[in-house]
């Protein structure tokens, strides 16, 4: 019997509510480092498996690509708690921000549809619970509603798998197809569901949506690979990319702006998994592990920006560049992955991803690639290169973020070069180097060259989505007082009910008979 | 150790009189809440001793079920008597500390509607059963008018007005069914009443389906529940729809399964009636619920929301359904109570809008909340979403998607109103004088919270006994067997 | 005995209609106390000793006070 | 009448028509009161009035939960009914009717405690002259209240102890049987004498539950009516 590492990290969690006050800091790096050893030499036999209200349940099951993304979990799990460090959080910050760590962990190893449903719904409620304890009382409803109706449909989509294959065994059903799409594209905050996502990650402090745009949504994007392992999905991944880069144009707060990146990114995941070759899932699955190093990156790059600079706004920045050359260094490093340049993380896995697609979803891709290398342009040009206030002194960056900000670049470079050479050095060829070398030089040259118009075009092209949501929100208030009007409190009405439903009930019995 | 049977029957009464006489002499609070834990003593023994999967079966004045009213006990019978006496403990407890005229009334009439209680569940003879309905709902008439005002009385008389007719349509099919077959014991009618005409098993059905919708509160009927529970104290509130109501439903569920059993039933197309009724209530429970101004009123509506889950869990007929549905009287009947007295102490008008900065002013009441509004919405890792998980399980099974799909959805139609009321309590308000809570108030609730968190995770040892529970109410040989082996 | 018994059910139905639409609610009581003893005259009919003496002092005869004294406070 | 009454009647009248319907169907030789042992009565229980075999013997726990229903009712009555004045009390009744009460109150509560004594020989039984035995008392409090204020034959806390020795003997003689290691409210089988059928001192433990059962339910509904008269001051 083997204990998930999740569990594991449960455990920790509690701890966190007596370890003395001087030492929860230390306590929450030992453990989260601990969990990451753990999951390096993570056992490949053995389960954990027991029986739990009647139903089977499988909190651990081994497989590569399950290990090889929870080792990102737990990495980014300890930057994270690195980047707090120098922070005055309160305990209980810590532990839920420890059990939302921990519901991720888990959801990663379950075999079975009710845990997985369990630590679906848990992510979401740690993630309240933060909220709440962070005094966001305003953005919970929209939070928590999206992710409710996504669990809601995951619960049908598992119950339709239930009572077809009388199994609580992951893969979806054809029946719940609909239900396990919607739900997967609502916890990965695919348009037009994204609302919950920019509710959240752009309201909170830096901190919270550092820990947050990091589980979440990749969260999502693996259970895909759980739930629908035999459906084609690649077409869609290409256009979530492109069209979530056209929202990402326009956009001039730098937290909106990576939140659009993240679902163009996920675009590129749902491509790979969506795909069927193990190439591409392969790819796909590696590309979530990346993403969570260089999206981590970003945003804690966004933090500080935010922290030190007391605005969101990439206009507003200037010349951050100059004043701080370890942040500026981290941020190249962050684009050049996410926009897929070599000889970083983004290049190997997008690589590896793009091996066996179509040719119309390779060119939604590359489309997408170039688009991002277009928006990064803007935001590093914007905020690091502009320079027309008189510069100003060095911004100091505490200890604890130097280290964060430098492990994460050093992983990004590592993680592009290490398994290039020594597991698939298929990637250094000509074709794809070539490919991503000009689709990013492409996207910088439009960028000094036609911005304005690609703005405009974005600006044009891309409706506001959340007033579905508002006239749903109507017609239900509406049924209810139409509903509040028939209870007169008036007695009598109340006795006609009663004999009326003694004679449906005859009647109804008598009908069917 | 069958005698306990007898205890467990009649210590409410004891307890009541002795409070009633001595009054002045001692305090009935203290008298009454030793005696409930003198009637959960004798349950826990009796659940000792009472064996694995036996029934124990107790012939009053030693006739047997062919003349005589036998009263019997399986684990069925036994959880619900569990719940019983749990929920009249924390009531009593919970009220002591309230401010509550002629206390020593007040305890009479909740011990009073104990027996009442213990006698539904323990009773294995119609006529019986329906004499603690009507003690039962005499002394909850009473309980809802306890505080003479305006709206207590007219919340009362709706609740006697329907009640009423409920308990009529009872006692009307009872006679049916002695007139056919010439016996009042649920057991000794059974055999009678399957060989009876078509439009009389019908007909019966009907009266006892509807008849005991009433006390339950099921969706046609369900109307007056709001009216009286609104009006009464938040206590009392917590004592009826926390074991009432469950209390009804396990009624009409013994009585038609062992009247009639599974397969007439299921050949009436019962199980698609109730589990539609369920499915109605459900929606308007919940949509009812939604913008209420006032706290009791939305947690009324909402306990007729869970009504109708419960019902749908039994209705679909099958074990998984059924441990659900009993694992969800357990669960909502204990977070509702806990609900009601949050209602009790966070309010005093009992306006929603005077729960703003509840946060500041005790920030632990606000956090039980929470994980009671959460439990009921059905969120992991609640006691309120396994039970939920099971019934829907169970619909699936059994085909009932529609119904699964409704209460899977209502989940959400629940934190529609739940998480406003959440965000209420956290935003601050200009008052910030703190909260202070008598200790075995607060600890009460503290009480709930914690069961409702621990059940989660102990629900692989509870789940044998509801099992066991569920069996017995889909499979009653052993219980027949027993009743006809007394003779 | 049979006629007898029809008359008595007769006016037992007519009693109940006029308590129900009676004007004023002690007549309905007074009503309801005449509905009672016919009642008992029934029971008796039906070879009911017992209950038609309990339906006699209480239906009849009690609950009627009851009744009575209750409008008596409702008034006040 | 308004519409809305014209769909109450109509609702009603379906419902009526249907239980009318099904009772037509009732099996003609339905099921035989006491699995057809009516003639054993006597015999198993010692007296010969079949209700007070059903009542005290056979079904004693129902008429247990029955007095217990009178107790909580009087309790009820003496919450809720206090709030309001009760104007009759003042009523000046003509002489003619207190001396009429005068002449036949002692033989309602005579015949009252003949129908209890005699519950198991005759028609009656405690029930019955537990009724008989408050509507006295109810005649004496009408007619004389209004002289003397709150006028009862016995005080308040008389019928108070009189209930509570009713139950308790009710629930005592329950226990007797329980306590001789037979069934809770067990007649013959608790070993006790039945007697010869048919005579005063018959039917075992019948005729003190009959008693009990009077005290309880005369003392009951006596502290119910002067529960209702009551006013708060």
């Amino acid at each position: 019997m083997v204990l998930s590492g999740g569990i594991i990290l449960y455990i920790c969690a509690l701890g966190t509510l007596v370890i003395p006050r001087r030492y929860l800091r230390q306590y929450c790096l030992l453990s989260t480092a601990f969990i990451f050893v753990i999951h390096w030499f993570l056992p490949q036999q053995g389960q954990f498996s027991f029986e739990f209200v009647g139903f089977d349940l499988e909190l651990y099951v081994y497989h590569p690509l399950r290990q090889l993304v929870s080792l990102a979990f737990s990495f980014y799990a300890l930057m994270f708690f690195t980047y707090v460090f120098g922070e005055q959080q309160s305990r209980w910050f810590y532990c839920l921000s420890m059990m939302h760590i921990a519901a991720s962990l888990s959801l990663l190893f379950v075999n079975d549809s009710l845990s997985f449903f369990i630590f679906w719904e848990l992510i979401a409620v740690s993630v309240v619970l933060l909220l709440l304890e962070q005094g966001y009382y305003s953005l919970i409803p929209t939070y928590f509603y999206y992710q409710m109706i996504s669990a809601v449909l995951l619960f049908i989509s598992v119950g339709i798998t239930y009572s077809v294959s009388n199994s609580l065994q992951l893969a979806a059903v054809p029946a719940a197809y609909p239900f396990v799409i919607v739900a997967v594209c609502i916890k990965m905050a695919i348009l037009p569901f994204h609302v919950w996502m920019l509710e959240t990650y752009p309201k909170v402090h830096p901190t919270l949506a550092v820990l947050l745009s990091a589980y979440g949504t990749k969260v999502g994007a693996f259970s895909l690979w759980l739930l629908l392992p035999n459906l084609q999905l690649e077409i869609f991944g290409g256009i979530v990319a492109v069209v979530a880069i056209l929202y990402a144009f326009k956009q001039h707060s730098i937290r909106r702006f990576l939140s659009f990146h993240i679902i163009s990114q996920i675009g590129y995941m749902i491509a790979g998994i969506g795909s069927l070759s193990t190439t591409s899932v392969t790819g796909a699955v590696l590309h979530i592990a990346n993403h969570i190093i260089y999206k981590g990156l970003l945003f804690m790059i966004a933090g500080i920006l935010l922290t030190k600079f007391g605005t969101d706004n990439m206009l507003e920045i200037r010349g951050a560049g100059r004043r701080s050359p370890l942040l500026f260094v981290s941020t190249i490093v962050a684009a050049a992955s996410i926009a897929g340049m070599p000889p970083f993380n983004g290049y190997f896995s997008k690589t590896l991803l793009t091996q066996d697609l179509s040719l119309i979803t390779y060119s939604l891709l590359t489309m997408a690639t170039v688009g991002t290398a277009i928006s990064f342009s803007k935001f590093i040009h914007y905020t690091f290169l502009s320079q027309e206030e008189p510069l100003q002194t060095n911004v100091n960056l505490p200890i604890t973020w130097q280290i964060t900000l430098i492990a994460l670049s050093f992983a990004c470079l590592i993680l592009g070069i290490g398994p290039a050479l020594f597991w698939q050095p298929t990637v250094w060829e000509l074709k794809p180097l070539l490919a991503s070398g000009i689709a990013v030089l492409t996207g910088i040259t439009l960028f000094k060259w036609k911005f304005a118009a690609i703005h405009h075009i974005a600006v044009l092209t891309t409706p506001e989505t959340a007033f579905v949501s508002k006239k749903i929100a109507l017609i239900y208030e509406e049924v209810v007082i139409r509903l509040r009007g028939f209870h007169t409190g008036n007695i009598q009405d109340y006795l006609l009910w009663f004999f009326a439903s003694f004679a449906l009930i005859w009647i109804c019995i008598v009908l069917w008979i | 150790m069958s005698e306990l049977l007898v205890f467990i029957l009649i210590y409410p009464l004891l307890f009541a009189v002795a409070v009633q006489t001595r009054v002045g002499k001692i305090r009935p609070y203290e008298f009454g809440i030793s005696g409930i834990i003198t009637g959960i003593l004798a349950l826990i023994l009796l659940s000792i001793t009472h064996g694995q999967g036996d029934v124990i079966a107790y012939p009053m004045g030693g006739w047997g079920y062919l003349k005589g009213i036998v009263i019997a006990v399986d684990h069925l019978s036994l959880l619900m008597a569990g719940l019983i006496q749990c929920i009249g403990l924390l009531t009593l407890l919970f009220s002591s500390k309230q401010s509550i005229e002629k206390p020593h009334i007040y305890v009479s009439l909740v011990l009073l509607c104990i027996m009442g209680l213990n006698g539904i569940v323990l009773t294995a003879d119609l006529f019986n059963l329906f004499v603690f309905l009507e003690l039962a709902s005499l002394v909850s008439y009473a309980l809802v008018a306890y505080t003479k005002e305006a709206e207590g009385l007219e919340g009362a008389f709706k609740y006697v007005l329907m009640s009423f007719g409920g308990s009529m349509l009872i006692l009307w099919a009872t006679a049916l069914v002695y007139a056919i077959s010439g016996s009042l014991n649920i057991v000794g009618a059974a055999e009678a009443l399957r060989q009876a005409p078509h439009f009389l098993q019908i007909t019966i059905v009907a009266m006892y389906v509807s008849g005991f919708s009433v006390k339950v509160g099921l969706f046609p009927v369900h109307a007056w529940k709001a009216d009286a529970y609104t009006a009464a104290r938040a206590p009392v509130g917590a004592l009826l729809s926390g074991a009432s109501s469950k209390v009804a439903i396990y009624a009409l569920f013994r009585v038609l399964s062992l009247l009639f059993g599974w397969s007439i039933l299921s050949g009436m197309n019962l199980g698609v009636v109730l589990a539609t009724l369920g499915l109605v209530s459900i929606l308007i429970g919940h949509m009812l619920a939604f913008g209420q101004s006032k706290l009791k009123r939305l947690l009324t509506y909402s306990s007729i929301a869970h009504i109708g889950y419960i019902l749908i869990g039994l209705s679909v007929f099958n074990l998984l359904g059924t441990v659900g549905a009993l694992f969800h009287m357990v669960n909502h009947g204990l977070l509702k109570a806990g609900l009601f007295y949050f209602a009790a102490v966070a309010t005093e008008d009992d306006e929603i809008l005077s729960l703003k900065g509840l946060f500041r002013r005790s920030p632990s009441l606000a956090i039980c909340f929470v994980v009671m509004a959460l439990g009921m919405a059905g969120v992991p890792p609640l006691n309120g979403f396994l039970s939920k998980w099971l019934i829907v399980m169970g619909a699936m099974e059994a085909g009932f998607y529609l119904h699964a799909a409704v209460i899977v959805i209502a989940g959400l139609m629940a934190l529609l109103y739940y998480v406003p009321l959440v965000q209420l309590m956290f935003t601050p308000s200009d008052e910030t004088q703190a909260l202070v809570l008598e200790r075995s108030q607060m600890g009460v609730i503290q009480t709930v919270v914690a069961i409702s968190v621990v059940l989660f995770f102990v629900a692989n040892w509870v789940f044998p006994v509801l099992q066991e529970a569920a069996s017995n109410l889909m499979y009653p040989d052993s219980y027949i067997d027993t009743i006809f082996n007394l003779n | 005995m049979d006629i007898i018994l029809a008359v008595v059910l007769l006016f037992l139905v007519v009693c109940a209609f006029f308590a129900i639409i009676a004007k004023t609610v002690l007549n309905a009581v007074i009503y309801m106390s005449v509905f009672s003893a016919l009642l008992a005259v029934v029971f008796v009919i039906m070879q009911a000793p017992d209950v038609a003496m309990v339906e006699a002092v209480i239906g009849a005869g009690l609950v009627t006070a009851l009744y009575v004294v209750a409008l008596n406070k409702t008034e006040g | 009448m308004s519409k809305h009454h014209y769909v109450l009647v109509g609702v009603l009248s379906i419902s009526f028509l249907i239980t009318v319907f099904a009772m037509c169907q009732l099996p003609e030789s339905s099921g035989s009161f006491l699995g057809g042992e009516a003639l054993l009565v006597p015999q198993e229980t010692g007296v010969i009035n079949l209700v007070a075999a059903v009542l005290y013997d056979y079904r004693g726990l129902d008429t247990l939960g029955e007095t217990v229903v009178i107790f909580a009712a009087s309790l009820v009555v003496s919450l809720l009914a206090t709030n309001m004045p009760s104007k009759m009390l003042h009523t000046q009744l003509s002489p003619l009717v207190q001396y009429g009460v005068d002449l036949t109150l002692p033989f309602i509560l005579l015949f009252g405690f003949y129908i209890i004594l005699f519950g198991h020989i005759s028609p009656g039984g405690g029930f019955t002259g537990g009724a008989m035995l408050a509507s006295g008392a109810i005649v004496a409090t009408i007619t004389y209240s209004t002289t003397n204020k709150h006028y009862t034959i016995l005080s308040h806390q008389a019928n108070n102890k009189i209930e509570v020795l009713g139950l308790g003997t009710f629930l005592g003689i329950g226990l007797v049987g329980v306590a001789v290691n037979s069934f809770f409210l067990a007649n013959a089988a608790s070993g006790v004498s039945l007697g010869t059928p048919g005579t005063l001192l018959s039917g075992g433990w019948i005729p003190l539950l009959s008693v009990a059962s009077g005290m309880k339910v005369g003392a009951g509904l006596s502290l119910i009516f002067s529960g209702l008269l009551e006013e708060d001051s």
